[in-house]
């Protein structure tokens, strides 16, 4: 579900006192939606070093003790401090619509 | 910007109103009339054109004794309504008389601010160490271990040292005074006001009513001067922030013949340095940002923007 | 002006001023008449809270609750704590009195001298001297204890003992009031036998 | 029933007691007269170990108000009191402490605002809170100072709406008076224990990590305030539950409002807090004079009894509202808004009049209510005319 397309819960499912009443209660909003620029992991550079990581100010990108995985593309914002901080130039932020172009016309083949 | 001053010197009492002060018998704030009004009358201010600007407590009620233009506000809210008149009308010398409940407890959040923005105000604050008017409660320099009402058991916070934080605020001229030494006091508030900047004087003012502690039978002979005695000068901010942090040094048992002040509670002025003031840099950008033509003409943009 | 306070309710008002314990006295009184099972009621009427200045306390004793809580307008007993007062502020220590008001007035000066400066010539007239009882048993002028026992003495409104257990009550708070609590009894005791009533 | 016993106490000593007896979890608190000799008593209980609560002694009242915002959220059972300006530095946090639906006792002694300055009694500071979703009980008494308290901490956490208990300054905080007490263990068991989940979502519940004072976007916000209209709307039977379950145990039985005489008054008095003794007293004195008169007095001032002010005045030929504060609004006193509206869900049409009395600590006298009484059935009659629903009863022309 897309940025903004949740459920509105009417007046009485509202909390008492409009509380948030679960920790994590952000995750619904996908602002991977808000993203222009996309950064594309070239593997062969990148040497799992984390630093990308470590400067995500949105903790988009799932990674193990060892091993930095693809970006989570549903939160990604595509700010770019990833590729400006990756000390091995592995991250080129691409225009996202080049991207969706190529997924559109894989699908349509 | 220069101060309204008349020609001649009024007698200091001119600058008294008729009203009978209404403090306690022997209250330490009588001092501080009796030093503003000699102040006042050394600089030939004009008492129409002179401002004394208060919060809420007994020290609050001085301007009601003072013929100037008193404005007496909300609890804490003296320095903003200071702040008012020297933007409205720079030439007018504004005095800030309060207490240390006033300024450094509920009227907090704007002290550090007017310091550094250094506005050209006179800061007097009467410091009995605790709020008096509501009868006895701690106050945010009162002693440690001090006995108000709200806590019978004793206070269990450390005091705040006013001289340290009025220096580190960026005030350009901290002073400390003593309302039983009427000389030292009239000396220190006359240079507090004549200082172009922030001016802030701590005025230890005994309260006889209810605090039985910093009396005037305590302060007597444990004072030193600072610049007279220790030969301090204000103009160095190092060292002036090296003694202010000993300000504090007398309410201590342990540290009574510590160096600097040996058990002593230090009186003069901490700091005197120069900076530019609020107002002159707001009339600065008035010149700067004048509309050449003065008044915009409304015809003209009326007939660009709706032919 | 009838009051509905009439029948039920001795009405009091106090004069004196601030530092001399009037407040405490009014409120002792009260709280005396209160541990006897009466109802009881003392207003102070805050002037500017600071010693010296004139404090005015309206007390009720009543055997039915009371409901008002307006001053004293029209009373029954005027107790005068700080005779300077009879000079100063003379027309609101008269104010809404009549013949039968009863006057109990802390003074050294003679019973003619008080009925010519308040212009009560024919008034029931008790005076004391409890400034000079209280400056001897405690060296200082608050003379609010030496008055109640004067108050007790006078009027009959309340009994001693009452005001003992008062008095013990209200300086239990800490170690420096009970010992003041010997000086205030026999301060209580001299104002009950040395109050006079002036012919 | 409760042993009960007779105390003489000022009304800063009965809120003082009853705040002993109930043993908040934490008292926020800044001095300002004629408020400050409350907290002073209850300090002395909390030095002396007779209660647990924990006193934290704040810079202002803006910040008591969040102390108790802050310490309630976490299910603690907290108290605050304060007077006059010190409420409406306050006010902000009123807001957020009702939007948040969380029990806070907060005791206002009733004081003017400034300025001009004035320490002394009368409405208009409580007057502040009349729109923020805050229960609001006034007293006429130590008494019912005391009593309200007590019922007040339990409607709160009942309802999970905050709840001011007024009551006036100088004539009841600090004047003597005859107060029943309740004995420690009858007050204690009433208002119960202070279990953290007394409110569906306490901070220091560690397992359910919530969020108190989320954003609320457009598309949320009308929601979060209705649902919070409609539960102010159910404060109307919890108080009068929590009145009943008070009588059991202390036999006395408090209602939204209290009438004198009025069964067959043709002209009745309207007033709130300490004057209400007087206004009995004036209307004894019109009653020995055979005219029918009568008088009303608003216990609950929020939410407003609308329903119970409307039939009690369904007989009357005219009404004087006494309003110990003036709205300056063109209208009338804040009083006199309530109650006309009351009226205008009664088919009764009677003549009512706003006087505005009291303020700054002017003391009331019998004569100016009598006055009042006189003034209502001169302009009922059309003996007098009036250009103005409202006038002032004391003012020295």
């Amino acid at each position: 579900m897309a940025y903004g397309e949740w459920e509105l819960k009417p007046w009485h499912e509202i909390p008492v006192g409009s509380i948030v009443p679960e920790a994590g209660s952000s995750k619904v909003n996908k602002t991977g939606s808000w993203r222009m620029l996309r950064p594309v992991l070239n593997y062969d550079k990148c040497t799992h070093c984390l630093i990308c990581w470590i400067f995500c100010p949105d903790d988009s990108i799932p990674v193990s003790p060892q091993e930095r995985f693809e970006t989570d593309f549903e939160y990604c914002k595509g700010c770019g401090i990833c590729a400006v901080e990756c000390p091995y130039n592995a991250l080129e932020m691409v225009p996202e619509m080049e991207v969706k172009l190529k997924e559109l016309e894989e699908q349509l083949g | 910007m220069e101060f309204v001053k008349l020609e001649t010197k009024l007698p200091p009492k001119e600058y008294r109103s008729d009203l009978e002060p209404t403090w306690c018998p022997g209250c330490g704030d009588f001092g501080v009339v009796t030093a503003l009004t000699k102040a006042f009358s050394e600089e030939q201010f004009d008492p129409t054109a002179l401002s004394v600007v208060s919060g809420i407590g007994c020290s609050s009620r001085l301007p009601l004794w003072m013929n100037a233009f008193g404005l007496h506000t909300a609890h804490g809210r003296a320095l903003p309504a200071a702040v008012g008149i020297r933007l409205a009308k720079p030439e007018i010398p504004t005095f800030v008389t309060a207490g240390d409940g006033d300024i450094f407890s509920i009227g907090m959040e704007h002290f550090p601010h007017a310091a550094r923005k250094n506005f050209n105000i006179t800061l007097v604050v009467m410091d009995n160490r605790m709020y008096a008017l509501t009868k006895n409660q701690t106050s945010p320099t009162s002693r440690r271990g001090y006995k108000g009402s709200l806590n019978p058991y004793g206070n269990i916070e450390e005091p705040m040292n006013v001289i340290t934080f009025a220096i580190a605020s960026g005030a350009t001229f901290v002073a400390q005074s003593y309302s039983g030494n009427p000389k030292h006091l009239a000396e220190t508030i006359k240079a507090a006001s004549e200082h172009k900047g922030f001016s802030f004087v701590n005025v230890l003012s005994p309260c006889p009513t209810f605090n039985k502690i910093d009396t005037f039978k305590y302060y007597k002979g444990r004072t030193i001067d600072i610049n007279k005695e220790l030969g301090h000068d204000p103009s160095d901010m190092k060292k002036a922030l090296e003694l202010a942090s000993h300000a504090l040094d007398a309410d201590n048992p342990e540290l009574q013949d510590a160096e600097p002040f040996k058990g002593k509670v230090p009186i003069g002025i901490f700091l005197k340095v120069e900076k530019e003031t609020f107002e002159d840099k707001v009339a600065k950008l008035k010149e700067q940002f004048m509309a050449p033509n003065g008044e915009p003409n409304w015809d003209e943009i009326l007939e660009k923007y709706r032919p | 002006m009838t009051t509905a306070m009439d029948k039920s309710a001795i009405e009091i008002r106090w004069h004196g001023r601030g530092g001399q314990g009037t407040v405490t006295a009014a409120k002792m009184l009260a709280s005396a008449a209160i541990i006897k099972g009466k109802h009881g009621q003392a207003m102070p009427e805050f002037g500017l809270e600071r010693s010296g200045t004139p404090v005015k306390v309206s007390t009720r004793i009543s055997d039915q609750h009371i409901n008002t809580r307006a001053p004293v307008v029209n009373p029954q007993i005027v107790i005068i704590t700080d005779p300077s007062l009879m000079f100063t502020i003379k027309n609101q220590i008269v104010q809404g009195i009549d013949e039968n008001t009863v006057f109990i007035v802390n003074t050294n000066f003679p019973a003619d001298k008080v009925r010519k400066i308040l212009g009560i010539p024919n008034n029931e007239l008790w005076i004391v001297d409890a400034s000079k009882i209280a400056l001897e048993e405690f060296g200082r002028n608050i003379p609010n204890t030496a008055m109640l026992g004067a108050v007790a003495k006078a009027t009959g409104i309340v009994d001693l003992d009452a005001v003992r257990q008062e008095i013990e009550e209200a300086f239990s708070a800490s170690s420096k009031l009970r010992a003041l609590i010997p000086q205030n009894l026999k301060a209580l005791e001299r104002g009950y036998n040395e109050v006079y009533k002036a012919d | 029933m409760a042993q009960k016993k007779v105390i003489a106490l000022t009304g800063n000593q009965a809120a003082a007691e009853a705040m002993r007896q109930i043993n908040f979890d934490i008292a926020a608190v800044y001095p300002i007269s004629p408020q400050t000799e409350l907290m002073g008593f209850f300090a002395e209980y909390v030095a002396n170990g007779e209660v647990d609560t924990e006193m934290i002694a704040v810079d202002g009242e803006h910040s008591a108000m969040a102390a108790c915002i802050g310490a309630a959220a976490a299910g603690a059972r907290v108290i605050t009191a304060s007077a006059g300006p010190g409420i409406a530095y306050m006010v902000e946090n009123l807001y957020v402490a009702s939007g948040m639906r969380l029990p806070i006792v907060l005791l206002d002694v009733n004081r003017a605002l400034s300025a001009p300055l004035s320490i002394h009694c009368d409405h208009a500071d409580s007057m502040l809170t009349r729109d923020s979703s805050w229960i609001s009980l006034f007293s006429e008494n130590a008494q019912e100072a005391y009593h309200n308290i007590i019922m007040a901490t339990k409607i709160s956490e009942k309802a999970l709406f905050p709840i001011i208990v007024n009551y006036d300054g100088y004539i009841v905080s600090h004047s003597i008076e005859d107060v029943e007490i309740l004995d420690d263990e009858t007050v204690r068991n009433f208002v119960g224990p202070s279990d953290i989940h007394r409110i569906p979502y306490p901070l220091l519940d560690i397992k359910k990590p919530v969020t108190y004072g989320a954003t609320a976007q457009p598309d949320y916000y009308t929601e979060c305030k209705y649902q919070q209209h409609v539960d102010f709307l159910k404060v109307y039977d919890i108080v009068r539950e929590v009145f009943d379950e008070f009588a059991e145990i202390a036999d006395v039985k408090y209602d939204f409002i209290e009438e004198y005489k009025t069964d067959d008054a043709e002209y009745i008095g309207i007033s709130m807090g300490s004057s209400f003794g007087t206004l009995k007293d004036v209307v004894d004195i019109l009653r020995e004079q055979g005219k029918k008169v009568g008088a009303i007095k608003i216990r609950l001032f929020r939410p407003f009894p609308v329903k119970e002010v409307a039939e009690a005045l369904s007989k009357a030929k005219g009404v004087a509202v006494l309003d110990r504060a003036d709205s300056f609004d063109g209208i009338g006193g804040p009083l006199f808004k309530d109650i006309s509206t009351a009226v205008m869900m009664s088919q009764n049409r009677p003549f009512i009049h706003n006087f505005i009395y009291g303020l700054g600590g002017r003391e009331v006298k019998e004569e100016d209510f009598l006055k009042a009484f006189d003034r209502l059935e001169r302009l009922e009659k059309g003996i007098e005319t009036r250009d103005r629903f409202v006038e002032y009863l004391q003012v020295r022309e």
